[in-house]
């Protein structure tokens, strides 16, 4: 596995075959400071943090603040975050509508079935004052205190979503599913603004506390946070994404 | 046209090295109202043929036509209206293990009206002697009884023609002559033509009246039963007929017997009402010679008398051809016993 | 309830929830059963009547049949359930909630349905059958009084096979949100880390497990002469 | 002790509603060397008792001990080693299906050699005539064929007990015959102890020496076959031996027959050395009366025989009578037959 | 190969990836089966000698194993899959990778065929059974040379069955990193709107769905008499 002597080989867990994209030229990078990047891609978030936790992997990168604080609270874990990666606003899609005011009575929302993003999209909701939520980081339909339009939020696989248009009158998706279904989120008809409250939806480099200081895994880092990596997050979300380790947010 | 018309049948079932001709080249003509025997060794071909003749076998080659209608190539609704005019009873029964013996004496009358069926189910079932059964299942059921139920069941339907595979096979001789008695009585009432399948030839001569013996799949021999039993052409029909006159086992029976060594056995056979002559006063009384009687039966063959007897006759190498000349003169057919060649 | 509360604590709010869930699962199991059970014990008796031996032996019909059995065995049900979306709008008028994945789910189970009722069928004793036909009886009356009553018993455990493995199935369909209590244990339960409504979910999908076990080994019995 | 010895068994099959006796009470003894003959009607209980001996069956109530050791109990190794002693031809055969013929006598060889095995096999399938039949599945044979392998495996291991249900039921007679005779030698030979199940008398006749008559779960008679046979105690022993003489059958076609209306028949029966003794010719002598044979058989029971006559005696009243005393007095058994009462 | 490149844009780039998860899923069904159907075989078996009428018949053991059975059946795989990561773990060292997706399939797929099994065996006539105990067979013997020797021909079919379900199965270990055609096929196919990919991913597990089944009934054909 990881260490200062011998072959470093370093496993990066990630979830969707979406962040291959970004990861994979960093491996090259990193063979010439004697690192081998080794991606182990999971298909939902239920696994990484758990691999991480037992040493399975070194590093994963697939989550934000919220949904680490959330996991480590709850597994009694001691993952932290080593590096920021980009911020990926949520963003509301539509075929029947143009803007949110259109959002009649009774009108059906779809929202990703995930903890990681489900949550986000409620708050999207309130912040455009369609629902009241408890205060909670990672909130669930059970937390709506207040649906005055009587809105029906049901709660969808993200692959799903983009096909889920004709059935619905919004759908909440996050950009990795948007961008594959060539909704361009510049279309979307209300996003998560990008202000202070975004904080804790940065994505992260999260590692075992005791390898917060290793430095095979900060070279990783290092390696991400370059500005030619960022570049490349621009072109390959279609400025979706927003890298976001050196973002000042207002 | 007969009823039944088999015209060069061959039945094969191919192997994997071999085929196997389970029937061949028979030919058969079965009128309405016969009760025809096929009887034959284990083996030669005789379910095969009673599978043909409703079609649940296909002929490799061949015709088969009942009731004026080709059935070889029958299908739908025709075949099965001809089927129903066939009741069969299957050597292995075949019953359905989830129905009750009522329900499945009752399969054949699905279209009869509840109270009909259960009043004929009843009749059958009482007819066969299984009254207090018809609410077990086949799994309960000696032998003998699952057999019974499937002779019930093949005439729920009244079928015109009634195909019987060894379905005495499993009876005691009570139960066996009650059903040989119910199936005369069927044949008499209602001119069932019935096709008797087995390897008894006890069942034969009680209710046929006519008789095909089989042997590897050929029907070496057909006639009607009198002629069969009085003149076998085959040395197959003619062991049959010993088999059931018992004459076979008394020969071995005799020949076991030390005191009989040497002597004159004589086995004569007559038909008619030659029977009622006393042959034994008649000899004693021409030649002085008492023989003694080994083995006698007359048999009752389409209501003709036809007799059997085998006796010792204490006689010397003279009076012994006299008497033979006298026989042939009544018209009693004879032969001499070597009890040596019988002996086992 | 005390107890309850301090060792369930997410789940002991959740009641309606999982009244919600269970209603759900039983539904969508319910309806599938329904339909994937008719066309599957359909399908699977075409493929025993027309197979090799059968009594409407139709080579083209039966392997033709066969192939299309087996491609939709092919696709796995989590990749089903997201193609065929389209297809589900055209039945159900929508691609998502409950009802929508009850179209996928019966397409789902009728392959694996159909197989199970042909093996089942195909140990009934071809001696019966014969005397079925013999009998005179029609195809549809054999396939009814013979294959279907004689297989009974082994059609029932199969059924049940099917019924759980359906059950496990109905666990999938949050993709679509489809709901049930699988969904349930996985989204809120496991994926939030509230091992209390894993473990709730969990017990209740347990309870309808053994219920139709039970039931069916009753029917078993009841069946079986 | 005896080698097979049941002790008030009893076997129930509960029902929904009623409970079925099927074995009632039977105490048996059978020992070494014995061809112990069981018979009854169909349902009687026959195979339900076959099934006690190897515990098959395990009994309601009573005890069961086979070679000195009580099996009731019996579980385990010791069980096995038991039932190996004991082969089995079941009525409805039992063979394996996915087997080949051979395979299916093999079964019980599994720890012989093969070269032995193939030997054995071999030796087995030619003894019940089915050599051309050894790599052919069981639902390609006939019922009869079916039955001769049976019987084969039933003999693989070289059983020191052979319990045999109805094994001949499906075979004709030349073939029960050979099989009758396979049973004796391997009685005499190897001292194999048999019982024979069936319902056919001419088979208990032929080869066993003691014999139980079943009657509704209970057997009625047991003893010697010669004295079953000529002193049947009860009327189903009676009827067993009857028809197995046919005199049954024989007087049923008597009595079909017109020209015998209103004459005296009479039945005569004869045991030992009498038999040698021209009988009819002695009344001939004394009474100047030819009577007719009508019927007439000597069987030979363990080696005694025995005679059974029926006569039509064309005497008045008053020389019957004298007859019958003449009869009285030389030892022969007789009664007079009401033709009318025959008649069916 | 023109016109593939020109139908199929992105898989035809992907012939390296296609081979990898053909390789994945077969490894995965391929120890799978000989664990999991080992291990169903003893389980259905055990189950149908120690069940009512059975050669060893054992009430309070056959009720045990029948409810574990049902107990691990009422699992659903996609739970299963998640929940079984700290016993995996234990067992094969990690929780994720193709290897480590094994165990929740063997765990997942053992039940199921152990009813399978349960179910083919007690097709076997019991008079069979019966003619091997008169024979002084042992347990074991009769279990070999009878059980599984008479039911092979359904045993064949319902492995096919499971066989193929457990293909489907594969498909779910995506959750744990285990690869896969099936993953393929919904990740990078699905997901990302690649159906070139999807349809590619798909024939190939329909090649090994059909080639199980054409293996399964050539087998089943030399099993039967
Ligand atoms: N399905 C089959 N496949 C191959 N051979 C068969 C098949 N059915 C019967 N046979 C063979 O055909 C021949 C005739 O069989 P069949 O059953 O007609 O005999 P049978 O005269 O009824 O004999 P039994 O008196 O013993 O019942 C036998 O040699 C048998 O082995
Ligand atoms: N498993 C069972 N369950 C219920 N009743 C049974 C069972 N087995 C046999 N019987 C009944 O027990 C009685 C005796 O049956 P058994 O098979 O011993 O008769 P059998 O003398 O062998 O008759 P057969 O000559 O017809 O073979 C019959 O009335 C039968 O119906
Ligand atoms: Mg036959
Ligand atoms: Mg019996």
């Amino acid at each position: 596995a990881c260490g200062n002597s011998g072959s470093k080989v370093v496993k990066v867990g990630i979830v969707g075959t979406d962040d291959q994209r970004i990861w994979n030229p960093l491996k090259s990078q990193l063979k010439k400071k004697g690192i081998t990047l080794k991606l182990v891609t999971f298909s939902d978030y239920s696994q990484p943090n758990g691999a991480l936790q037992n040493g399975e992997i070194n590093l994963n990168a697939f989550q934000h603040k919220l949904f680490l604080d959330n996991w480590n609270k709850t597994n009694h874990g001691d993952l932290v975050s080593i590096g920021k990666t980009y911020l990926s606003p949520i963003g509301a899609y539509s075929h029947k509508i143009k803007n949110v005011s259109q959002i009649k009575n009774g009108d059906k929302i779809a929202i990703p079935n995930d903890a990681v993003n489900g949550g986000r999209a409620l708050h999207l909701l309130a912040n455009e004052g369609l629902i009241k939520l408890d205060n909670k980081p990672l909130p669930t339909t059970s937390d709506i205190t207040s649906n005055p339009k009587h809105l029906k939020i049901s709660s969808l696989d993200g692959s799903q979503e983009p096909r889920s248009l004709d059935d619905v009158t919004v759908a909440i998706i996050n950009n990795t599913f948007a961008l594959d279904a060539k909704l361009n989120p510049s279309n979307a008809i209300f996003r998560e603004k990008v202000n202070k409250q975004s904080e804790p939806y940065i994505n992260l480099i999260a590692a075992k506390k005791s390898d917060q200081n290793n430095k095979t895994l900060k070279e990783v880092v290092k390696a991400y946070q370059t500005s030619s990596n960022a570049k490349r997050i621009y072109k390959l979300y279609d400025h979706a994404d927003i890298p976001a380790w050196n973002i000042k947010l207002k | 046209m007969a009823l039944i018309e088999l015209r060069d049948v061959n039945v094969d079932f191919k192997q994997k090295k071999h085929v196997i001709h389970a029937v061949r080249n028979v030919s058969l003509k079965i009128e309405r109202g016969d009760i025809y025997g096929i009887i034959g060794y284990s083996g030669a071909g005789k379910s095969t043929l009673a599978r043909v003749i409703n079609r649940l076998q296909k002929p490799t080659s061949g015709k088969v036509s009942v009731n004026h209608q080709e059935i070889t190539h029958l299908s739908g609704k025709k075949l099965r209206d001809e089927r129903k005019n066939i009741g069969i009873v299957f050597q292995q029964f075949n019953l359905m293990q989830t129905k009750t013996i009522a329900q499945n004496v009752a399969y054949p009358l699905i279209f009869k009206p509840n109270d009909q069926k259960r009043k004929e189910v009843d009749r059958l079932l009482k007819l066969v002697g299984l009254e207090d059964k018809r609410s077990v299942y086949p799994k309960q059921l000696s032998g003998g009884q699952m057999q019974r139920v499937a002779i019930a069941r093949a005439l729920a339907n009244h079928p015109q023609i009634l195909i019987s595979d060894e379905a005495t096979s499993a009876l005691d001789p009570k139960t066996t002559q009650s059903i040989l008695k119910l199936l005369k009585k069927l044949n008499q009432t209602l001119n069932l033509t019935i096709v008797l399948i087995t390897h008894e030839m006890d069942a034969i001569k009680s209710i046929c009246n006519k008789v095909a013996v089989m042997d590897d799949g050929k029907v070496v021999e057909n006639d009607s039963l009198l002629n069969v039993f009085t003149h076998p052409k085959t040395n197959l029909s003619r062991s049959f007929v010993d088999e059931s006159i018992h004459l076979k086992s008394s020969f071995q029976k005799v020949a076991d017997w030390p005191a009989l060594k040497d002597k004159n056995i004589l086995e004569l056979r007559y038909v008619g009402d030659k029977t009622s002559k006393p042959i034994i006063i008649d000899l004693y009384q021409k030649y002085q010679i008492a023989s003694s009687i080994l083995f006698g039966n007359i048999e009752f063959i389409q209501n003709v008398p036809v007799g059997h007897l085998v006796i010792e006759l204490p006689a010397d190498q003279a009076s012994l051809s006299k008497i033979k000349d006298y026989l042939s003169h009544r018209g009693i057919s004879f032969n001499q016993i070597d009890l040596d060649q019988e002996a086992v | 309830m005390q107890w309850y509360e301090q060792y369930f604590p997410n789940a002991s709010h959740m009641t309606s929830q999982f009244v919600q869930a269970t209603q759900e699962t039983l539904f969508m199991t319910f309806i599938t059963a329904v339909i994937a059970g008719i066309l599957g014990i359909i399908i699977g008796v075409l493929l025993v009547v027309t197979g090799p031996g059968g009594i409407a032996s139709n080579r083209a019909f039966y392997d033709i049949l066969d192939k299309i059995v087996n491609l939709f065995r092919s696709i796995p049900f989590i990749i089903l359930l997201a193609v065929i979306a389209p297809f589900t709008r055209l039945i159900v008028g929508t691609s998502i909630g409950t009802t929508a994945s009850i179209v996928p789910l019966i397409i789902g189970t009728i392959p694996f349905y159909s197989r199970q009722v042909q093996d089942s069928l195909l140990g009934v004793d071809p001696g019966m059958v014969e005397a079925a036909q013999a009998m005179g009886s029609t195809k549809i009356g054999i396939v009814f009084r013979v294959y279907l009553k004689e297989g009974l018993p082994t059609l029932i455990r199969q059924s049940v096979v099917t019924l759980i493995s359906l059950i496990s199935l109905t666990a999938m369909v949050g993709t679509v949100g489809g709901g049930g209590l699988g969904n349930l244990a996985i989204m809120v339960g496991y994926n939030r880390f509230e091992n209390d409504v894993t473990i709730i979910s969990l017990i209740l999908i347990l309870i309808i497990v053994f219920a139709i076990q039970l039931i069916g080994d009753l029917l078993a019995r009841w069946a079986e002469p």
